[in-house]
């Protein structure tokens, strides 16, 4: 039986892995992944939590955000298609034409 | 319902201006500006209100609609008029008119925008001088901003960008300052009020005063909201030091403006100190009588020696302005009623002797197309009439007997010698060598512009005025003269509302 | 004859109409406005005579026409309302003072046909206008019966003295003569407008007349030994009686205000006679006579009169000495017998001043038209160098202008000679018990030498000798118009003295001083404003040197040696068909007198040297700082925010490190606050 | 009113109707795929927020929401998950106000532009989500109506696809989202930890109990990423890193959409989540401090950098863009004063100052679009001198100007300044008020220079002498002039709009 503060643990590091994957890497396709582990630590809160409070809400709600992280990754493939095809490159950092 | 008339007939009229053609602007609006004028004059011969609008006197006119439930405070439309406010009133319909004809010869682009502003600030001068809800009355005095930054910013002279946006930011600043302070005040009244109304917000300042509010001492808060108000409205005065944005507006503004801005907007600040300073806070007002008396005094002189320093003539009436605006406040401060009235009566006074200068000086610079004492001599070889209008003004503005600027000026200072406060006839002396500095600098400039032997550079000839250029003034000067002859015509309604205040409001 | 007063007002109203009449149709009228203003003037003398009349019938008028406003104000002796209000004085003093403003004004209106028409001016109907409100504004001021409305023509009067003096403004010279006039005035009247505020604002009244007058209520005080102001009663009367006496001093062009007046001669010559016979220079004195009540409470306040006059007297007589311009002699001769006026006045001689002040408006309006008329006749030449032998050209001219030159040097049995003197008989009673008085006295009486000599060096010079200019070889002839005024002014001259011939009177022991008897009321008039009720008020010792006739006869013959000397030594250096200057003999005195003791300089350079400098600094201060700071503020915001926008560098990674670092600064902040670490 | 026939779920009938629409469109898409028949669309989407419209000022003058006792019809729980109270409908009604200007907007806007039925549904379906975010009371419901929101904002932002800006601005506007949304979500679970409940009743009774004390610093975290979460979707400091770009490289239209109603959404749960969930004092008791302190802190910042930025702005729509971040500091100023026993008055103000944002800052946009319409160019100084040849849609935007500057007699002025007088008013409560007010003079004096600038521009700068007439599309006109004499004849009627706000804010406040 392991105690739920392991999960939260577990769960803060993803976060963080996720963290660093988007402040550091500048290819579009990573920050989209980076982002995606974020959002599973949050999913792997809910299921833990879910558990712990003996109530079935965080699964369900965790269900739903791996529906919606799914879209977002539609909407984001997107976003990053036209972003190459209008800059031929999937580097985030080099569209800078607004600024300041 | 006469006040809402008047202003609805300028808004409309304001309106319709903005869609009529460029070449009837000019005419149209000063016909529309006729209605108000006669509307005014018959609310004044209609008069029957007594006592002051904010110390439960009965108001002329008066329509009171509850607009806006804010919380537990009711923002309410309510207009009235007293002897205070009526005056200026007709001053500012009258003053419009006239700013309006003036216009005609100078104003040659965009003229239906032009007169449909000047029309849109009528309307709120109007509002200003008849609201008697806080935040009804708030409205109207900002909203006077826009046309006279668009009227400075269009038709100005060559820096008319950098004028208008500091007469913009300056004042709005200001008014801002005033704001929280005058809303703080309600809230620290606590429940002794129940609306922005400013005649409840006075009689609860006269019987008990705020408890106090943020941490602050009842008396403290007072204070400190008596010294936000002052400054926020010593702006708009303007007093020394905070009378920068004058100038610059005034030499840039076209002339119609600088007529309004000087004859009337300048007359909102010192209305506004005599309506919130000096009538809700007496206590405050004896407090700091000495320290706002030197004020008074230093804007009399300083502005009078920034006016000796200028060349160019708009400028030297518009520092004139701030010297003799000093006046005012040295009257209000007196809080005699030789003073207080004396200063509402150089309100007037003033309102229509700047107007007429700022006219004449206009209408020789539409000739000359300079306004600079050095660039010319001898105007009054080509413009007799003009000049002698010029001349008229100028002795007006020196204070010559049987003109107004001496009875204000007169009653202003005798209401100041015999005032309560420490010094008060040493600062009156001081205060009254303002009349010997506006001749010299006057005299100074006249000397060098329109007397000695004709020089202008110019490639055309300089002819004699249009008579609509001339007409206006003539009638200003009337009034000026009329007024002087026989102050009576106003002093004696302005004393009845003055008196309350200075009774403290038990009647 | 009580009717007659009810006309009083049309004294004034008359030229009022001439010159709204003349400003507005001028242009069209024949003579170009001068026929209203003869006539205006005409039927003013004639209604002011009516009042003489009336007064010397027992009458007098005291009457408040007009409330110009009323209002509450504590004043300081208690009574706790004021009425400001336009109301007639006619008392002896006034109908006097109305009589001789309106025949000098009816004369030089007269003088100008020849003067200005005659010489084809433009602008007449501003030049008509112009003397008809200066006539309109000195009868109103003369009675008015209380300060305020005093104070207020008393300004109208400098006005018009601008407008006039201006009169030629395509000149550089004229538009500066004036401006000046009214700059140095005004700063009197600066002073004057004090005191007018002071003592409303002290008694609640500016009435001069009856139990109301701000006089009886100062007297009261004074005897209550009530304190005002702060001050104990007396000083401060004295306080307020020197600041109205400020006015006096600039309008009555007294030393160290006097440099106006010999610019003002830059107006027409006619304009000269008017200001400085009866007009704007009169108007100070004659306010200190209708108030010689107030003064005469405050010892103080005379004795500085006394000595002011006195000082200026030789002062200004000494200047006159030395001037080529006949205009010029005339203008420092006029500031040095109205030093005689206030001598008398000062020493307590309320008639002897206001007999100079009638006597002198004859002569010296004489004199100006007279000089006028030379100047007529030498087309337009001032310089007396450039005259002489005028004498048997233009003999109308010649003994009239004698006639003045004789009563303003003093000369028995002139009209000058019997004012003069008895100013100098009552000063020396009262200086020989008050050593300020004698000295001031010393000064007058050294100045009448001066006068005889400047006088009539200037009359040899003008019409003496042999022709020394072209324009002096055949004169240009004056018609009638000139001529008129010239001889009833020459006549007035020479036998206007019977008025009061108080020596004579003193030695023959005969009732001949019909003005002392006038001025004291025994015809009539108001109520402490007697020469009698001022004599109690006054505080002066009086002595004499042996018995009372010994010393007129001293007084007169000192006056009379003094003037016959000057006039012997002009005659003896000037009655030469060639005179030639001796200015040099004087050496460096005559230079510093030439430059008029450098009163302008120093008074151009407190103008010019000094307030504008200031008034530049003070310019740069708030161009600099106080806008500065203004602009400062912009500036500084601005600049700013084109430096918090450099935060946002266009590039995503480094928004998502911002964020996290933003979130995590306030997750820090608020953790501290929330006390979790 | 037959407002009880229906059944309660209809009391969601703004959203729904507005869902349907989208459902329409896409339904016509899935038909006539090529089809632009731009007036069937834009009218049928139209139609539909108009609808919505129609019902949320119906039901809200019918008293759903308004307290029984006060003769309302009290609050009405569609289903689980939603509320529809009187801040739900003012909110709806905001949302599809704005939707409906822009649709009208766009008519024109997107003239031979290919996608125009996607475009419209996918702006229903943002609205949607919007109008749902204002009913939703569970942290789930929220998160769905959020990203249902957010994930076709994205899209729209990035819609012109052969746009570099608007590529770049979709890029950015999407990768900050999905970082916001991420933290959002980690927040929730948190909070979910830490109480075991999603509703915000349930969390506030967990609270209140006493029940989450162990858990203080868990609960406080979450607290914190759901104010990041809230913070991105209102453009507020330091989430509004996206906001500049997006606005800027969006189609106008859609950044009027984005400032105004997605901005009104994100206050709009932000309003619920903290009152609702969180109540003041019970929530400091067990993390240490009440979230005001949070949102003072970020209030002053945002209003402080937002106006600062825009205050030197070449770009006309940047300027707009860093402006909107100021106002959302302004309104954060409803949440920062907000105190123990009520506060009504401040968050009532911040509820009317989103109302009129919402027509005069629309407005400002969609001249912007006008202005890219006549491709006059973006900087100021393109702008030169326009009024004289447009000067209807001038003095339409110096209206929309002069209102967000807060200068009477426009309805900017009232919000703003009722604002101002809630600050003062917290300030009793809360000396750190003071400095909130401070800073709104401080701020709004500058903002008044750079839209004078703008007005400046217009109306007083000489127009350069090359520039063809400009044309008068119908559609971008009429929804200027609406909104700008809205914009006006809102000041005269601000009484109910008071009276609206003031109740939808006791609706969770006191």
């Amino acid at each position: 039986m392991i105690g739920v503060e392991y999960y939260v643990l577990l769960s803060m590091a993803v976060f963080s892995i996720g963290l660093v994957g988007v402040l550091t890497r500048r290819n579009a396709l990573t920050f989209l992944m980076s982002v995606e582990l974020m959002l599973n630590a949050a999913n792997i809160n809910l299921i833990a939590f879910a558990f712990y409070h003996g109530n079935l809400t965080g699964q369900v709600f965790a269900l739903f955000t791996m529906a919606l992280a799914a879209a977002e990754v539609a909407v984001g493939l997107g976003i990053i298609l036209v972003l190459y095809r209008n800059f031929r490159d999937i580097d985030v950092t080099v569209p800078t034409t607004m600024r300041w | 319902m006469m006040i809402e008339a008047l202003i609805a007939v300028a808004l409309v009229g304001a309106l319709v201006t903005f869609v009529a053609p460029n070449r009837v602007a000019g005419k149209l609006a000063f016909a529309i500006s006729l209605v108000p004028v006669a509307l005014s004059l018959w609310l004044f011969t209609a008069f029957d209100g007594s006592g002051n609008a904010l110390l439960d006197g009965t108001l002329a006119f008066e329509s009171h609609y509850e607009w806006i439930q804010l919380g537990e405070y009711t923002i309410s439309w309510f207009v009235g008029l007293d002897g205070i406010s009526l005056p200026l009133v007709v001053l500012t319909t009258i003053l419009t008119s006239l700013a309006i004809m003036s216009s005609w010869t100078p104003i040659d682009e965009r003229e239906s925008q032009f007169y449909g502003l000047v029309l849109f600030i009528e309307a709120s001068l109007i509002g200003v001088f008849a609201a008697l809800d806080f935040f009804l009355w708030f409205i109207f005095w900002e909203a006077v901003l826009i046309p006279m930054y668009l009227l400075i910013g269009i038709w100005g002279g060559p820096r008319r960008k950098y004028a208008a946006i500091k007469f913009f930011v300056y004042t709005n600043v200001a008014s801002l300052l005033m704001f929280g302070a005058f809303i703080a005040l309600v809230f620290g009244l606590g429940d002794a009020v129940t609306s922005f109304a400013l005649p409840e917000v006075t009689d609860a300042m006269l019987n008990g005063g705020p408890e106090g509010f943020f941490g602050l001492e009842g008396t403290t808060l007072a204070s400190v909201v008596f010294v936000a108000l002052f400054i926020g409205f010593a702006v708009k005065v303007p007093v020394v030091p905070f009378h920068t944005w004058l100038p610059d507006a005034h030499v840039e503004a076209p002339t119609p403006a600088s007529v309004l801005l000087a004859g009337v907007l300048l007359k909102m600040g010192t209305y506004a100190l005599l309506r919130f300073n000096f009538t809700m806070f007496p206590d405050q007002v004896e407090a700091y009588a000495v320290p706002i008396a030197a004020i008074a005094v230093i804007s009399v002189i300083y502005g009078a020696m920034l006016a000796l320093a200028q060349t160019d003539l708009k400028r030297i009436v518009a520092y004139s302005s701030v010297s003799s605006m000093g006046y005012v406040i040295l009257g209000l401060i007196a809080y005699t009623q030789f003073g207080v009235g004396g200063a509402t009566f150089q309100m007037v006074s003033h309102g229509l002797i700047s107007g007429l200068m700022f006219m004449a000086v206009g209408v020789i610079y539409n000739a000359t197309h300079t306004r600079l004492v050095t660039d010319m001599s001898g105007i009054a070889d080509r413009m007799p009439v003009a000049v002698g209008i010029l001349v008229a003004g100028a002795f007006g503005y020196m204070g010559l007997p049987l003109m107004s600027g001496f009875a204000a000026e007169y009653f202003i200072f005798f209401g100041a010698f015999g005032a309560d406060f420490a010094y008060a006839p040493l600062f009156t002396g001081l205060a009254m060598f303002g009349i010997v500095l506006v001749a010299g600098y006057l005299l100074f400039a006249l000397q060098r512009t329109v007397f000695g032997p004709y020089r202008l550079e110019t490639d055309y000839e300089v002819s004699r005025a249009p008579l609509h250029d001339l007409a206006p003034m003539f009638v200003l000067l009337g009034l000026i003269i009329a007024l002087g002859v026989a102050p009576d015509l106003i002093f004696e309604m302005i004393t009845d509302a003055v008196d309350p205040i200075l009774e403290g409001g038990d009647l | 004859m009580e009717g007659a007063f009810s006309y009083a007002p049309a004294i004034a109203a008359f030229p009022l109409v001439a010159f709204v009449v003349a400003l507005a149709f001028g242009k069209w009228l024949p003579k170009k406005g001068a026929i209203p203003g003869i006539a205006a003037t005409a039927a003013s003398l004639l209604f002011s005579l009516w009042m003489l009349v009336a007064v010397a019938s027992g009458e007098t008028y005291h009457e408040t026409l007009y409330e110009w406003t009323a209002g509450e104000a504590a004043s300081e002796v208690g009574a706790d309302g004021i009425a400001f209000s336009f109301g007639l004085l006619i008392d002896p003093l006034s109908a006097l003072m109305l009589v001789i403003v309106s025949l000098v004004a009816f004369l030089v209106h007269v003088f100008s046909l020849g003067y200005m028409n005659a010489e084809g001016e433009t602008g007449l109907p501003r030049y008509y206008a112009g003397l008809g409100l200066f006539t309109f504004s000195m009868l109103a001021f003369v009675y008015a019966d209380n300060l305020l409305m005093a104070f207020m023509f008393f300004e109208l009067v400098g006005l018009c003295s601008y407008l006039l003096i201006g009169f030629w403004f395509r000149t550089r010279s004229a538009p500066s003569a004036a401006k000046k006039a009214f700059l140095v005035t005004r700063f009197g009247d600066y002073f004057f407008l004090i005191g007018v505020v002071a003592i409303a604002a002290t008694f609640g009244t500016l009435q001069f007349a009856g139990d109301q007058s701000f006089v009886a209520a100062a007297e009261t005080a004074i005897d209550d030994g009530a304190t005002l102001f702060g001050f104990d009663a007396e000083t401060w009367v004295t306080i307020t009686g020197l600041l109205v006496l400020g006015g006096v001093l600039g309008k009555s062009a007294q030393f160290p205000f006097h440099t106006w007046l010999p610019d003002a001669m830059e107006g027409p010559t006619t304009v000269s006679a008017l200001i400085h016979a009866a007009t704007m220079v009169a108007a100070g004195v004659y306010l200190v006579a209708r108030m010689f009540g107030y003064y005469a409470l405050s010892p103080t306040a005379l004795a500085i009169i006394a000595f002011v006059g006195g000082f200026t007297a030789l002062f200004a007589a000494t200047m006159g000495v030395v001037k080529d311009d006949i205009k010029q002699v005339l203008a420092y001769s006029t500031i040095s017998q109205y030093g005689y006026m206030m001598l008398g006045l000062g020493v307590g001689g309320y008639v002897a001043g206001v007999f100079h002040l009638m006597n002198h408006a004859f002569f010296k309006a004489l004199l100006f038209l007279g000089a006028g008329a030379v100047i007529i006749l030498m087309h337009h030449e001032q310089d007396m160098w450039k005259m002489g032998g005028l004498k048997d050209k233009a003999p109308v001219t010649y003994w009239t202008f004698l006639a003045g030159a004789l009563a303003l040097a003093g000369i028995i049995p002139f009209s000058g000679f019997w004012s003069k003197d008895e100013i100098l008989y009552d000063a020396i009673i009262v200086g020989l018990e008050e050593p300020v008085i004698l000295a001031a006295y010393a000064m007058g009486l050294v100045a009448v030498f001066f006068t005889g000599f400047y006088t009539f060096r200037m009359v040899f010079l003008t019409f003496h000798g042999e022709p020394r200019s072209e324009a002096a070889e055949d004169p240009h002839p004056v018609g009638w118009s000139v001529k008129f005024p010239l001889i009833v002014l020459g006549l007035l001259a020479l036998v206007a003295g019977v008025a009061n011939l108080a020596p004579v009177a003193k030695l023959a022991n005969v009732d001949i001083t019909f003005l002392e008897h006038w001025l004291d009321g025994e015809y009539g008039a108001i109520e402490g404003l007697t020469y009698g009720a001022y004599g109690e008020l006054l505080a002066y010792e009086t002595g004499v040197i042996g018995t009372e006739q010994q010393t007129v006869l001293i007084a007169a013959g000192l006056s009379l040696l003094l003037a016959f000397s000057g006039a012997g030594l002009a005659w003896k250096l000037y009655n030469a068909p060639e005179p030639v200057a001796h200015k040099e003999r004087l050496g460096s005195a005559g230079t510093v007198v030439e430059d008029n003791y450098y009163q302008d300089e120093y008074q151009v350079w407190l103008a010019e040297g000094v307030t504008l400098p200031l008034a530049r600094v003070a310019d740069r201060f708030d161009q600099t700082v106080i806008d500065g700071l203004v602009n400062g503020v912009s500036s500084a915001s601005l600049f700013s925010s084109s430096w918090v926008k450099r935060i946002q560098t266009g590039i995503v990674t480094n928004y998502a490190a911002l964020i996290v670092a933003g979130f995590v600064a306030l997750l820090l902040g608020l953790g501290l606050y929330g006390g979790w670490f | 009113m037959a407002i009880y026939e229906l059944p309660q779920w209809a009391a969601l009938g703004p959203a729904l109707l507005l869902a349907a629409t989208a459902l329409m469109l896409f339904l016509f898409d899935s038909i006539s795929p090529r089809s632009t028949n731009r007036s069937l669309l834009a009218g049928t989407a139209a139609a539909g927020s108009l609808a919505s419209l129609a019902v949320a000022v119906w039901f809200t003058a019918a008293g759903v929401g308004t307290p029984t006792a006060e003769g309302g019809r009290g609050v009405i729980d569609p289903t689980h998950g939603f509320v529809v109270d009187q801040l739900a409908l003012y909110f709806m009604i905001v949302v599809a106000i704005v939707t409906a200007l822009i649709v009208v907007a766009s008519y024109d806007y997107l003239v031979d532009h290919a996608y125009q039925a996607e475009y419209y549904s996918l702006v229903i379906l943002a609205a949607t989500g919007m109008s749902l975010m204002a009913a939703a009371d569970s942290l789930v419901t929220i998160f769905i109506a959020l990203e249902l929101a957010s994930l076709p904002s994205y899209a729209l932002v990035a819609i012109l696809k052969d746009n570099r800006g608007s590529v770049e601005a979709g890029l950015k506007y999407f990768l900050i989202g999905a970082l916001s949304s991420a933290i959002f979500v980690y927040g929730i679970s948190l909070v979910y930890g830490a109480t075991g409940h999603l509703e915000l009743s349930a969390i506030a009774e967990v609270i209140t109990d006493g029940e989450a004390d162990p858990y203080g610093g868990l609960l406080g975290l979450g607290l914190l990423m759901l104010i990041g979460g809230v913070a991105f979707k209102t453009a507020s400091v330091p989430f509004h890193f996206w906001a500049p770009e997006a606005y800027e490289g969006a189609p106008a239209p859609i950044s009027a959409f984005l400032s105004s109603a997605s901005k009104a959404a994100g206050f709009v749960i932000a309003f619920r989540i903290f009152t609702e969930a969180f109540p003041l004092g019970e929530i400091g008791a067990v993390i240490g401090f009440d979230w005001t302190v949070a949102f003072i802190v970020l209030a002053i910042v945002t209003m402080t950098l937002g106006n600062f930025a825009a205050a030197t702005q070449d770009n006309v729509k940047r300027m707009l863009a860093y402006s909107s971040i100021g106002h959302a500091g302004y309104a954060l100023i409803g949440l920062a004063g907000l105190t123990v026993d009520g506060g009504e008055l401040v968050m009532g103000a911040a509820m009317m100052h989103l109302l009129v944002y919402g027509f005069m800052n629309t407005g400002a946009f969609l001249f912007v679009a006008l202005a890219e319409h006549w491709g006059v160019g973006r900087t100021f100084e393109d702008y030169n001198g326009l009024s004289a040849q447009a000067p209807v849609a001038c003095a339409a935007m110096a209206v929309f100007l002069f209102s967000l500057a807060g200068i009477p007699p426009f309805g900017g002025f009232f919000s703003k300044y009722f604002l101002f007088v809630g600050a003062i008013e917290a300030a009793a409560a809360n000396m750190a008020m003071l400095v909130v007010a401070a800073a709104l003079v401080v701020n709004s004096a500058l903002s008044l220079y750079y839209y004078s600038r703008l007005v400046k521009a217009l109306w007083i700068e000489e127009p350069p002498a090359t520039r063809d007439r400009l044309a008068q599309p119908t559609g971008i006109y009429a929804a200027i002039v609406v909104a700008a004499v809205m914009t006006i004849v809102i000041l005269p009627g601000f009484g109910p709009v008071v009276d609206a706000a003031i109740g939808a804010a006791e609706a969770v406040v006191g």
